[in-house]
């Protein structure tokens, strides 16, 4: 509905309000009210229920286009109006949703109880028969109302934007993930079984301290440099330190990633690492 | 607590809400700095205040928002800044914007409920896209046959609007009942009465009396 | 030209540089006022320097970049811009625990070694990660063509298990019996994994995997 008003009245429609906004536009021009013959341009029809949210809203229209008070509704007059509308989208053979024709029968119940004199004119226990539909107009004012004031909310992307500004160059400062031991067995334990090694592979049999300690003994010897066979034994760790020291070495040497060497028998022995890193 | 490090701590949290580019809230403006150096709460408070005195004067400013505080700019610039965007800001739809209205002012509420109000069917796409676009969310299921959604809207919604809270809501528009607009215009017509009263009428009623 | 005048200019052109998060030429920051507001190239260049000053102080600062203008948070406060984008850590992939583990268990061993034994590829990713973590080094390479690096496990690697010794490591004959704590693990991941699916993955040389 534009705001826009006119005069353009049709001539012999005898509701018609001074001021009023036009009902559709059509072709630029504004259809202002429904002739009495029903000619009515089928766009414009069209259009014009378009412009509506449902029967609730048609009817508070042509409540304000008759300056009547929601409270003081001429039932006949808004049910005659009302129905002419009806009467012409399906003079149309437009689809109408059903709210609209239970709005329709509605309105017709509430005339006819209006037009029956009432059997005792004091009695309190007599409801005015539109209080029902008064009660649904206001409390769809209200929200009509509230839709229109959150429309003007002042609200981002068009009345403020949120900003922002490009990064410096950033610190990276990725957090460690957290392991748990058992998970990386589980990982193990798959390739274990993908490997099918659990049968056939001497990863099994040996000591993980020995390995451990072939490590040791490996980073030690970093470096192109002899060091002494004693020097890779800690006498603190005893007897099994001695042990597992003497066992990694033996391993070490198997594998050849180390060298053992003796200048003369009975002198001081010494290894480095065979492939210098 | 010094002027120099509170204009540090201003900056920093500046430079975080233009790096974040969404709202921020004091917490998370506070474990931005290590333990050590955390500002305590008030501080931290404070150090808001100087900001928003400090974006006097500029394009952009502090908006407390339900999320916490963010950096928008100064509506008054909008005109100029949207230009910088070749789509035209988007319109909501009669029927998106009522619904929206039933279910911020209504929560939680069905759909049921809101098509007894609106006196029309909700489409689905309305549902959808408020939804989508995180303006409502689905807070429960009422215990009625079909179980129906229960709606709410969210602290998106909040912040798209620029509300700390649902109260910043504007006020819904009073619905009075039959009855109170019954007596309102019986007292109005009993006003209209006395204020005649005393000029035109004078049979022979006791002048005490104000009742007629 | 009056002060005012220049003051406004120059917070529309902020506004517009901040709103837009990219960088805005000296003619696009033109292009946002109508032709009869448009500011001359001379007074927006001239602008544009009011605007740095008035930066000074602030968390961000203006930035002349080869397309343009830019404001760019100051690089003196990325240590604590940098704690927002502190991702929750990710998981490692499974192939990266496999590898771990068989360095763990066949100290020292090269890469090659433990390919043969996964029977895939690993991935210079992965050593990498195992590396800057401090969990494994290199303790020497072996003497065959190539001379492929030898790695073994850290101090670091047992402190964060908890253990004073490989020894304490469970023998392989048990990993056989994990199976039953393994499917209990598997679970608990795969729901933590699909409740924060998006999970980044970048060391994984089999993209079908689930586990990371």
């Amino acid at each position: 509905m534009t705001e826009e008003s006119t005069d353009q009245a049709t001539p012999g429609s005898q509701e018609t309000v001074p001021e009023q906004s036009p009902l559709a536009l059509v072709s630029g021009k504004p259809v202002v009210d429904l002739p009495k013959d029903l000619y009515i341009p089928p766009d414009a029809l069209a259009v014009f229920l378009e412009a509506f949210e449902g029967p609730l809203d048609l009817l508070l229209y042509l409540i304000r286009r008759q300056n009547m008070n929601i409270l003081d509704i001429d039932v006949s007059e808004i049910t005659r109006q009302y129905m002419d509308y009806i009467g012409a989208v399906e003079a149309m053979r437009f689809e109408l949703a059903a709210e609209y024709l239970v709005m329709a029968a509605t309105l017709a119940e509430i005339k006819s109880r209006m037009l029956l004199p009432s059997r005792e004119s004091d009695d309190d226990e007599e409801v005015d028969p539109r209080a029902e539909l008064i009660r649904r107009l206001q409390q769809y004012e209200r929200f009509k109302q509230a839709a229109e004031d959150i429309d003007a909310l002042p609200r981002l992307e068009r009345d403020t934007f949120a900003v922002s500004a490009a990064l410096p160059d950033m610190p990276s400062s990725q957090p460690h993930p957290d392991v748990d031991l058992r998970e990386m067995l589980l990982a193990l334990q798959g390739v274990l079984r993908r490997a099918d090694l659990f049968t056939s592979h001497h990863v099994e049999r040996e000591r993980l301290s020995t390995r451990e300690r072939m490590s040791a003994i490996l980073s030690a010897l970093q470096g192109d440099h002899f060091a002494t066979f004693e020097s890779l034994f800690t006498v603190e760790e005893g007897r099994l330190g001695v042990v597992v020291t003497f066992l990694a070495t033996l391993e070490l040497v198997k594998e050849q990633l180390i060298e053992v060497v003796q200048a003369e028998v009975l002198g001081p022995i010494h290894v480095r690492a065979r492939a210098v890193s | 607590m010094n002027e120099e490090h509170l204009l540090r701590i201003q900056a920093i949290a500046e430079a975080a809400l233009l790096a974040a580019g969404k709202p921020l809230s004091l917490d998370q403006l506070r474990e931005l700095f290590s333990e050590q150096e955390r500002p305590a709460r008030q501080v931290m408070e404070h150090v808001m205040v100087l900001l928003e005195n400090a974006c006097e004067g500029r394009g952009f400013e502090l908006k407390k928002v339900a999320s916490g505080y963010r950096l928008q700019v100064r509506q008054a610039y909008a005109p100029w800044v949207g230009r910088l965007f070749e789509d035209k800001p988007q319109r909501y739809s009669r029927a998106l914007l009522e619904t929206l209205a039933l279910i911020a002012y209504r929560q939680p509420v069905t759909r049921g409920e809101i098509e007894d109000i609106r006196g029309v069917t909700v489409s689905s796409n309305i549902i959808r896209t408020l939804l989508e676009r995180e303006w409502v969310r689905v807070v429960g299921h009422r215990d009625v046959p079909g179980r129906p959604a229960m709606y709410a809207t969210t602290r998106q919604f909040l912040d798209y609007f620029n509300m700390t809270g649902l109260d910043q809501m504007p006020p819904l528009s009073e619905v009075r009942d039959l009855e109170e607009i019954g007596r309102e215009i019986e007292k109005n017509i009993q006003a209209e009465i006395e204020f005649e009263s005393p000029a035109a009428e004078n049979d022979d009623e006791s002048p005490g009396q104000t009742l007629h």
